[in-house]
């Protein structure tokens, strides 16, 4: 295809740097500078895709990010891409694009059926059907899900990488057209860290696509020295093809940076960069959006806005269509009439809806030569894939309706414009108010709860003059607000301003029949929402904006309702019979403003460092032994270390037995241990612990439990006295900080007047943990400043000396109901103690063993875990731990046992279980029932906690808690399981060692 | 019980036709916007899911139709027109399954029940596993809910996979699939169906549905309620039920009642609409995110809640970072899919993270509330079961636990596991 | 101590120095790593307003405490303090020093209500400097690092990437642009932090520093 | 996106703070001679205001400090912050 609708010149695309694509298939040209869009314009292609609901033709209507109908699926397989706007995709060489939604084409599209039964789908027309019968739901939904959905997602891994960055300023400018330019040079020239960012490949706004002067040459030399100046600026940064997608709270904002126009290729630039701004102050000159004008059939291929049809000609050098209709309220449409005339195109008129337009501009349109046809609308398109003609009709008195005869204008291009829409998206999101301008029929900002103010166009400025003028006030303002007072002596830019009438505001325009009843006047472009689907919506008593939004998903789309929002609020209004659409007001204005990747959002936090892998001292030791991997919390513990061939099952046995047998090593330096010093560190701990704790001897261990203030367990572990003011406290891997939290809470925020520090250090200490009979063995051969006879160095004590010649802290604690030793040594020694004992240990039958293995052998012992027989419904007295309870002090959460539920004597306590079948191991997380019966509902007793197979025992055994759990000792419970039901006796949590012979020996 | 039946104009495919030759003139109002009345026998506060479903109930199950449903902004605007429309009754303990699966059952025959189409879309819930404690805990409640005989699997993650290609089980990821629990009755609905179906039920029994039209504060003479002073003037009613989600502290103070609840921000987005690629609910707690795709085609996308007391309907960027790079995680395909619209919710959460449906100390007042990130789901069967308090002056079975007492008392329901996060 | 041979530090194993630059054929590299293992590290506890508190520490260290929130006293590669909070500081000294410096500080602080504690293996430092170093830095770090606002002699405790660190520029060349900082890390996360900055540099070069 | 000004480090993002619920709520010195029902104020009843609110922060990942806040819940607006111990700024009490 060639460029038939490329002028011979002009526009700012390199004509030097030719570029091809394929659009559906077909190879085409463009330059670079080209959107897709622009490109497709020039190569004559009208249809670009197919309506959501009723698959109507549809082609291209903007210039920018409110394009609501151009949507592309861009390239194939791994960088596909869906619902990609025609008219923010920027050329690049070998680019591949189609249409979607369609099949098989946008020429002829199958599911175009829809529209055969358009009247059987009116707004909400899914509410009032496909309920009978109940059942058949699922198949017509079917049916509805096939036919939404726009584009296709991708279905392959995404070969590119997503970044962020976080940035301070003093003042952050959105948009870099004349107001936002004026006001970062403004600001720069303060000495301010100023940002500038603008969604689109270059700066200039709307003055890209005009052929405005300032200071009586081309804008374009104004923008070029502009650029220049802010590069020269050090403090100032100028972000293009940045898009400010969200406003939030204290002046925080969110941005979107397209890194690569076109698609790297790998490598190491990202595709996208998020950017998270806090600024001291924003300024917010977004522009302002071309509203259409609505009347029937609006929707025809070639039916655009008249300042997109401008660009195309001014920006890209394309005319989009070969004979023109202008259709306006306003003087801004003549711009583009005169343009039209300019590039030799034909036939071009102008239909006004107002009476005898007489400002600057239709005078000057008058002037060229071109027809202006007033106090008249169109009141209907033919041509379904193309614009072929329009019919023109006079308005009536109150513009309810047309009279006269109809002329029919043959055009293949009609520009359209109702005025424009200051963008006060941005200003929205963070909580600004709008109000509505009834003169002029627009929505600006009101009241903000951010340092921010909206300026030029996007505050309803819509004078070049204006915006430049308002553009370096509030620049110099927000620099100042932010402490920068740096006077400039420059002479401002002015611009001739142009005299422009009033528009003449007809919301929906009439044809010769009731709206609805000849052809379809449209709102959303791309949800296919009419004037009468509002109208309906109203007339059922939808009556609130946010109805009306919802119940015809009008605004819904992946624009947003750029253009279709504000039209369809005032239709709304009226039939309402609110007079001022300002009562009926906007739908809540809601990030992004434009769409941003779930890539974007995600940023460097995928694959590998989606989250941290905290890793001990020894972590690497484990994966070259091949352990398998439990994830607690953050950190990566080894769960157990299968050799060749073995099941879990087989190495769990043999980790067990060799912990009981001979003697085992578990890495546990992810305990939390907190380091609390100070004078009052013993009456601390007597608050926390539900135990007493000034009576501890120096040197000794106690286990202690803390609660919450509802009374249940929180957490548990086993602390030291190192001195006479100097406790060391251990937490579970898993609550380390929040116990660390929780002691600085109450230190700090209710007893300050306890004289305590507490300091993590868990991470200075690796934790080697042996254990079994011949642990003391194996310890003697690294030892000979410690004696560790059992009466030197009794069970619940600790020694400091050399292990290893490694300085060490030896504690005589015990997770297992083994005799153990855990060795603490500082992290950097872990991993050369632990390579050397279990060199040395391969004589006593040392095995490392993991996380599973300690779990066993912890029930076996019926020790609990907090989090498996706790989950915040347990209280200590459920676990039959009433011993740890102080009768003689007060204690956080003591005074909940008291209440009613507590003393409840069906509670659930905890019990041991053994199965009738000792092969058979009891799922954990099981429920127990008092019959034998599987046909549900059954009342359930309890819950299975903790299950295993124990080797040392060679039967399986399980922890439980069960209503009444201690008076059933002796008795048979059931676990009812899908297709069997197993049978088990109740028996005390305890299965080895009762007496603790073991673990004092 | 006398019930006095308005004509309705039933929805159908043969009024849809009808209405079609006359382009669509002719449909009634799905519901009236009557001034306040001076009187009414009972007033709603809250013009949610849950107040329209109790005005309805109260209507249709206790024959109260003198009554009003008052609204401050527009009916189904709060949490009910902003939430991820997860419907599934997989809770652990034995009086959440006996609420949430009655309000279930209710919602299964609800399009029909209203004559209003609600698409339910049953289409399967699953919850995910990623670490050994979660694996547990989710054998734990789908053991219960099946010995609740609620329908409840696990799937392990090669079953996962069968049912949902597009997820990404490798145990390479930083926090691997380790299993499911699945709900297969469990699924979506279409929330302001929920809210527009009962709305309009309740008006054709009578109920007065008030728009735009405040609570202000609430009347109480000797211990009773009396009526509330609205900005649209003072409102006369010997039973009051406060039924106002995000705003319930507010509306409690009003009556000086303090409450175990907190308000927190509640975010969810969608994205731009796609052709179908996910055909069930996919929820993980333990990584922060929950997504299924709406008929139009979009994914919808639930965050954790914000840290912080906010009554601002909106919520901080980070939170949402956090949930869509969990779910780039499960869904690595998703990547280049695109956010279209987020927003935040007010969410009224309580200690035990489940609801109170509760009689009040004043007399006549009665709070439906707390519902926090899990609501919806419950709709019918919370207001089924607060219209039965409401009329008889005293909780039905199903909602007795839920009283305020139990706070007090100790005899919490502990929802964390199946309720941690929002959904 | 004992067998200095057999320590290692957390990154130890990835033999940082001996790796090759990264970045796809950049002229020079932005951004310089290395990891600055085993450095003494104490945790101080004690009131600011307490002068016999703050004299304690200026005999026993020969410098003094700083006051001001996120500054720190002393000189980088020297004995410095870092502070971490009203009643919190960190001193910091070459390898294998804490015992030394703890019983001066000890000494000079006896019947004060102070807590010391050997933190040494608690965190390692990776040090980062260049001209980027500050731009990789923001790519996860929300603390303003603009040289208005942070500079040599700073010094935070904050988030980078999903992890925490103590963060403390050392110097900036305002000519080149150039900054250095030492970034304290938890040793289990420092793996992590690694793989962190090594692919948010990538694009910038990367090069080893000895 | 909350931007926090903790009283020992400054501004800083909401990132690195821990909400601690509601400010001044006061551990009672006897628990025992509470009701059921003023424990149960005590441990769970909260005001949970919209407008001025006083709540209690940590800079968990700066300086570890608790610290009470003065915000208004409807906009999110900050009043200030202030030292536990003391009283809360002009304009929110
Ligand atoms: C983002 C998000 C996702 C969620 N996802 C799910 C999910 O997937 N599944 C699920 O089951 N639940 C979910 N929930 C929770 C669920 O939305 C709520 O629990 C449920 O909708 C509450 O319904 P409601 O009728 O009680 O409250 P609402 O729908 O909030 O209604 C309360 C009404 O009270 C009105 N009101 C308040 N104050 C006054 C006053 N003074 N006077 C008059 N009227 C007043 C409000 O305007 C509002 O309309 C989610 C919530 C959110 C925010
Ligand atoms: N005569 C008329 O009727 C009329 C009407 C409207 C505008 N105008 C003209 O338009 C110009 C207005 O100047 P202006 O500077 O106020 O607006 P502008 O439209 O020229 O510039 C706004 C810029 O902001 C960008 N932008 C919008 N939202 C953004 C976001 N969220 N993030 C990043 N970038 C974003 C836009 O792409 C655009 O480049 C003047 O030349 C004025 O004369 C004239
Ligand atoms: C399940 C669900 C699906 C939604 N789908 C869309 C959608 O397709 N397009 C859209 O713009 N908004 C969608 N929304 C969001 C609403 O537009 C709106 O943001 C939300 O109801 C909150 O209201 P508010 O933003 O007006 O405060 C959806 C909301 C929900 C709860
Ligand atoms: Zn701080």
């Amino acid at each position: 295809m060639s460029q038939i609708n490329r002028l011979a010149h002009g526009g700012r695309i390199d004509r030097s740097k030719p570029l091809h694509f394929t659009f559906n298939g077909q190879a085409m040209r463009g330059y670079a500078g080209d959107t897709l869009a622009s490109a497709l314009i020039a190569n004559g292609v009208r249809l670009v895709g197919r309506s959501f609901k009723y698959h109507r033709p549809r082609g291209i209507m903007a210039a920018g990010a409110e394009e609501a109908n151009a949507l592309v699926q861009l390239e194939s397989g791994r960088r596909t891409l869906a619902n990609q706007q025609a008219t923010r995709i920027e050329l690049y060489e070998g680019l591949s694009a189609t249409s979607i939604n369609c099949w098989p084409g946008p020429n002829f599209d199958l599911m175009a059926v829809n529209s055969w039964f358009h009247r059987l789908m009116p707004a909400g027309f899914y509410y009032k059907t496909f309920m009978w019968p109940a059942a058949a739901w699922k198949y017509y939904e079917h049916f509805i899900r096939r036919a939404a959905g726009l584009g296709v997602s991708p279905k392959l891994p995404d070969p590119d990488q997503y970044d962020q960055m976080n940035v301070h300023c003093d003042v952050l400018v959105v948009g870099g057209g004349a107001a936002g330019l004026a006001a970062a040079l403004a600001a720069g020239r303060t000495g301010a860290r100023v940002i500038l960012a603008d969604e689109q490949a270059e700066l200039g706004g709307q003055l890209l696509g005009e052929q405005a002067e300032i200071n009586g040459k081309p804008a374009s030399h104004w923008l070029a020295a502009g650029e220049s100046e802010l590069a020269g600026l050090a403090d100032v940064t100028v972000l293009k093809r940045t898009t400010v997608f969200g406003y939030y709270d204290h002046n925080f904002a969110g941005m979107l940076e397209t890194r690569t126009a076109k698609l790297p290729n790998g490598g190491a630039t990202t595709r996208q960069r998020l950017w998270h701004v806090r600024a001291k102050r924003v300024v917010i000159a977004a522009g302002a959006l071309e509203r259409p004008l609505i009347f029937s059939d609006n929707d025809r291929p070639g039916v655009m806005l008249a300042g997109a049809v401008r660009t195309y000609l001014n920006r890209y050098g394309v005319r989009a269509g070969s004979n023109a209709v202008v259709f306006t309220n306003n003087d801004d449409a003549y711009r583009t009439a005169i343009a039209l005339k300019d590039a030799g195109v034909k036939g071009v008129c102008v239909i006004d809806t107002r009476l005898a337009p007489h400002g600057e501009l239709p005078t000057q349109a008058l002037q060229a030569g071109i027809a202006v046809i007033d106090n008249s609308t169109i009141t209907g398109v033919t041509g379904k894939r193309r614009v072929q003609s329009v019919e023109v009709m006079t308005l009536n008195a109150d513009a309810s309706g047309v009279i006269g005869p109809a002329r029919t204008f043959p055009c293949d291009l009609v520009a359209t414009s109702g005025g424009w829409n200051p963008v006060i998206h941005l200003h929205s999101h963070a909580g600004g108010k709008a109000t509505f301008d009834e003169a002029r029929g627009l929505f600006i900002a009101a009241d903000t709860l951010q340092a921010s103010a909206c300026i030029g166009a996007a505050n309803g400025e819509f004078q070049l003059n204006d915006c430049l003028k308002d553009g370096f006030r509030a620049g110099r303002d927000a620099a100042a607000k932010a402490g920068f007072k740096k006077a400039s002596r420059r002479k401002l830019p002015t611009a001739a301003v142009v005299d422009e009438a009033p528009a003449r505001i007809i919301w929906a325009l009439p044809t010769t029949k009731p709206i609805g009843q000849r052809g379809k006047h449209f709102l959303d472009l791309q949800h296919d929402v009419t004037v009468a689907d509002v109208q309906l919506a109203a007339r059922e008593g939808y009556r609130s904006v946010e109805h009306t939004k919802r119940y015809t998903t009008l605004g819904m789309a992946t624009d947003q309702g750029k253009t279709g929002n504000i039209p369809g609020m005032a239709v709304l209004a009226q039939a309402l019979g609110v007079a001022n659409p300002g009562d009926v007001g906007t739908t809540t204005f809601r990030p992004p403003y434009t769409p941003v990747t779930l890539g974007a959002f995600a940023g460097r936090n995928v694959g590998p460092l989606a989250d941290p892998v905290r890793m001990t001292p020894m972590h690497h030791w484990h994966e070259l032994a091949g352990c398998k991997w439990e994830d607690v919390g953050q950190w990566k513990r080894p769960w157990y270390y299968p050799k060749d061939g073995e099941s879990m099952a087989d190495a769990v046995n043999r980790e067990c037995l060799a912990a009981r047998n001979a003697v085992a090593l578990l890495d546990a330096s992810t305990l939390g241990k907190i380091d609390i010093q100070g004078p009052d560190a013993a009456e601390f701990l007597n608050r926390i612990y539900t135990n007493a704790w000034s009576g501890l001897a120096i040197g000794r261990c106690r286990y202690g439990l803390m609660l919450k203030e509802d009374g249940m367990v929180f957490d548990d572990g086993v602390t030291t006295r190192l001195g006479e003011n100097h406790f060391l406290m251990t937490t579970t891997t898993g609550n380390a900080a929040a116990v660390l939290g929780w002691l600085e809470e109450w230190l700090q925020t209710e007893w300050p007047e306890l004289k305590v520090y507490c300091n993590s250090v868990t991470e200075a200490w690796a934790t080697l943990t042996l254990c079994g009979p011949n642990a003391r063995h194996l310890l003697a051969e690294f030892t000979d400043d410690m004696d560790l006879s059992a009466d030197a160095f009794p069970f619940m004590s600790m020694q400091e000396g050399t292990v290893g010649d490694i300085p060490a802290r030896v504690f005589r604690i015990s997770f297992t109901g083994e005799s153990s030793f855990e060795v603490n040594v500082p992290a950097s020694y872990g991993l050369a103690l632990w390579t050397q004992l279990f060199n040395a240990g391969e004589k006593y039958g040392l095995t490392p063993y993991g996380t599973e293995a300690m779990h066993v052998l912890r029930a076996e012992k019926g020790y609990i875990i907090v989090g498996q027989e706790t989950d915040g419904t347990v209280i200590p007295q459920d676990l039959g731990m009433q011993w740890i309870l102080s009768k003689k002090k007060d204690f956080l959460g003591r005074r909940s046992f008291a209440r009613p539920d507590s003393a409840r004597g069906d509670r659930k306590q905890l019990v041991g279980l053994l199965t009738g079948d000792p092969d058979m191991v009891l799922e954990e997380g099981a429920q127990i029932v008092a019959e034998n019966r599987n046909n549900p509902p059954i009342p359930m007793i309890g819950h299975v906690t903790s299950s295993y197979y124990s080797a040392n025992l060679g039967r399986s055994i399980a922890l439980a808690l069960v209503s009444s759990g201690r008076d059933r000792v002796g008795d048979t419970v059931y676990i009812p399981m899908p297709g069997k039901v197993i049978s088990a006796e109740v028996t005390t949590p305890v299965f080895i060692d009762p007496q603790g012979e073991r673990l004092h020996g | 019980m006398a019930e006095v039946e308005k004509p309705v104009k039933k929805y159908s495919l043969f009024s849809l036709a009808r209405n079609a030759l006359s382009f669509h003139q002719n449909w009634e109002k799905a519901w009236r916007s009557p001034e306040p009345k001076k009187h009414y026998n009972a007033i709603i506060i809250g013009g949610g899911g849950h107040g329209l479903a109790t005005a309805y109930y109260l209507a249709k199950e206790h024959g109260l139709t003198n009554i009003a449903v008052i609204e401050k902004g527009w009916l189904g605007g709060g949490n009910t027109g902003r939430n991820t429309t997860i419907i599934r009754s997989n809770y652990l303990w034995d009086e959440s399954a006996a609420i949430y699966d009655k309000a279930l059952q209710l919602y299964e025959g609800l399009s029909q029940d209203l004559n209003y189409n609600i698409m339910l879309s049953q289409r399967g819930v699953l919850n995910l596993a990623h670490n050994l404690h979660d694996v547990r805990e989710l054998k734990r409640r789908v053991h219960a809910i099946r010995l609740n005989g609620i329908d409840s699997e696990y799937l392990s993650p090669a079953q996962i996979k069968e049912m949902i290609p597009i997820i990404d089980i490798s145990p390479s990821i930083r926090y691997p699939v380790m299993g499911a629990s699945l709900q297969r009755r469990g699924g979506v609905a279409r929330h302001d169906a929920v809210a527009w179906g009962f709305a309009r039920a309740a008006d054709a029994r009578g109920v007065d549905i008030i728009q735009q039209c405040e609570v202000t504060g609430i009347l109480r003479e000797g211990g009773r309620v009396t009526g509330v002073e609205t900005t649209r003037g003072t409102i006369h009613a010997p039973k009051v039920g406060i039924v106002t989600a995000g705003h319930t502290s507010v509306l409690a103070a009003m009556a000086g009642i303090r409450l175990p609840i907190t308000s927190y921000p509640l975010q969810a987005m969608v994205t731009e609409p796609v052709k179908p690629i996910l055909n069930s609910v996919v929820m993980s707690n333990a990584v922060h995110c929950y997504v299924s795709q709406s008929d139009k085609g979009e994914l919808v996308l639930g965050a954790g809640i914000d840290g912080y007391n906010s009554y601002t309907q909106r919520g901080s960027l980070h939170i949402v970072e956090e949930q869509l790079a969990a779910v780039c995680m499960l869904f690595p395909i998703f990547s280049r899919l695109r956010i279209m619209r987020k927003w935040g919710g007010i969410v009224d959460t309580c200690p035990d993270a489940s609801p109170i449906i509760s009689k009040t100390p004043v007399e006549g007042l009665y709070i439906n509330g707390g519902w926090g990130t899990g609501g919806f789901k419950a709709t019918p069967g919370s207001g089924w079961a607060f219209a039965h308090t409401m009329a008889r002056d005293e909780p039905h079975a199903l909602n007795a636990p839920y009283a305020l007492d139990r706070f007090t008392s100790g005899a919490l329901i502990a929802e964390h596991g199946a309720a941690a996060v929002a959904h | 101590m004992v067998k200095p041979f057999l320590r290692q530090s957390p990154l130890a194993h990835l033999h940082l120095e001996a790796r090759r630059p990264l970045g796809d054929g950049l002229p020079e590299a932005g951004i310089h790593v290395a990891e600055r293992p085993h450095r003494s590290q104490i945790a101080v506890r004690g009131q600011a307003t307490d002068p016999a508190f703050l004299q304690g520490i200026e005999k026993a260290l020969g410098i003094s405490l700083p006051t001001e929130a996120c500054t720190a006293s002393g000189k980088p590669g020297d004995l410095q303090v870092l502070w971490m909070g009203p009643d919190e500081w960190l001193v910091v000294g070459g390898p294998d020093n804490a015992a030394l410096i703890i019983s001066k500080l000890t000494t000079a602080l006896v019947d004060l209500q102070v807590a010391l504690v050997d933190v040494s293996e608690s965190r390692t430092v990776i040090e980062l400097s260049g001209k980027q170093a500050r731009v990789v830095l923001d790519k996860g770090c929300s603390i303003d690092l603009h040289p208005r606002s942070f500079g040599p002699g700073q010094v935070v405790n904050t988030l980078l990437g999903r992890g925490h660190v103590l963060l403390h520029q050392t110097d900036h060349e305002p000519a080149s642009g150039s900054s250095a900082y030492d970034i304290y890390v938890h040793r289990s996360y420092a793996e992590y932090l690694w793989s962190w900055i090594e692919d948010a540099a990538r694009e910038y070069g990367l090069a080893m520093r000895s | 996106m909350l931007l926090i000004p903790c009283p020992y480090c400054g501004e800083r993002e909401e990132t690195e703070f821990h909400h601690g619920g509601e400010a001044h709520i006061e551990r009672p010195q006897d628990p025992d001679a509470l009701s059921d029902a003023e424990w149960a104020n005590y441990i769970f009843m909260r005001t949970n205001p919209k407008g001025l609110f006083h709540e209690r922060w940590v800079h968990a990942a700066g300086c570890r400090r608790w610290f009470n806040m003065a915000r208004n819940t409807a906009t999110n607006a900050i009043i200030g912050t202030y030292k536990i111990g003391e009283k809360p700024p002009k304009g929110a009490r």
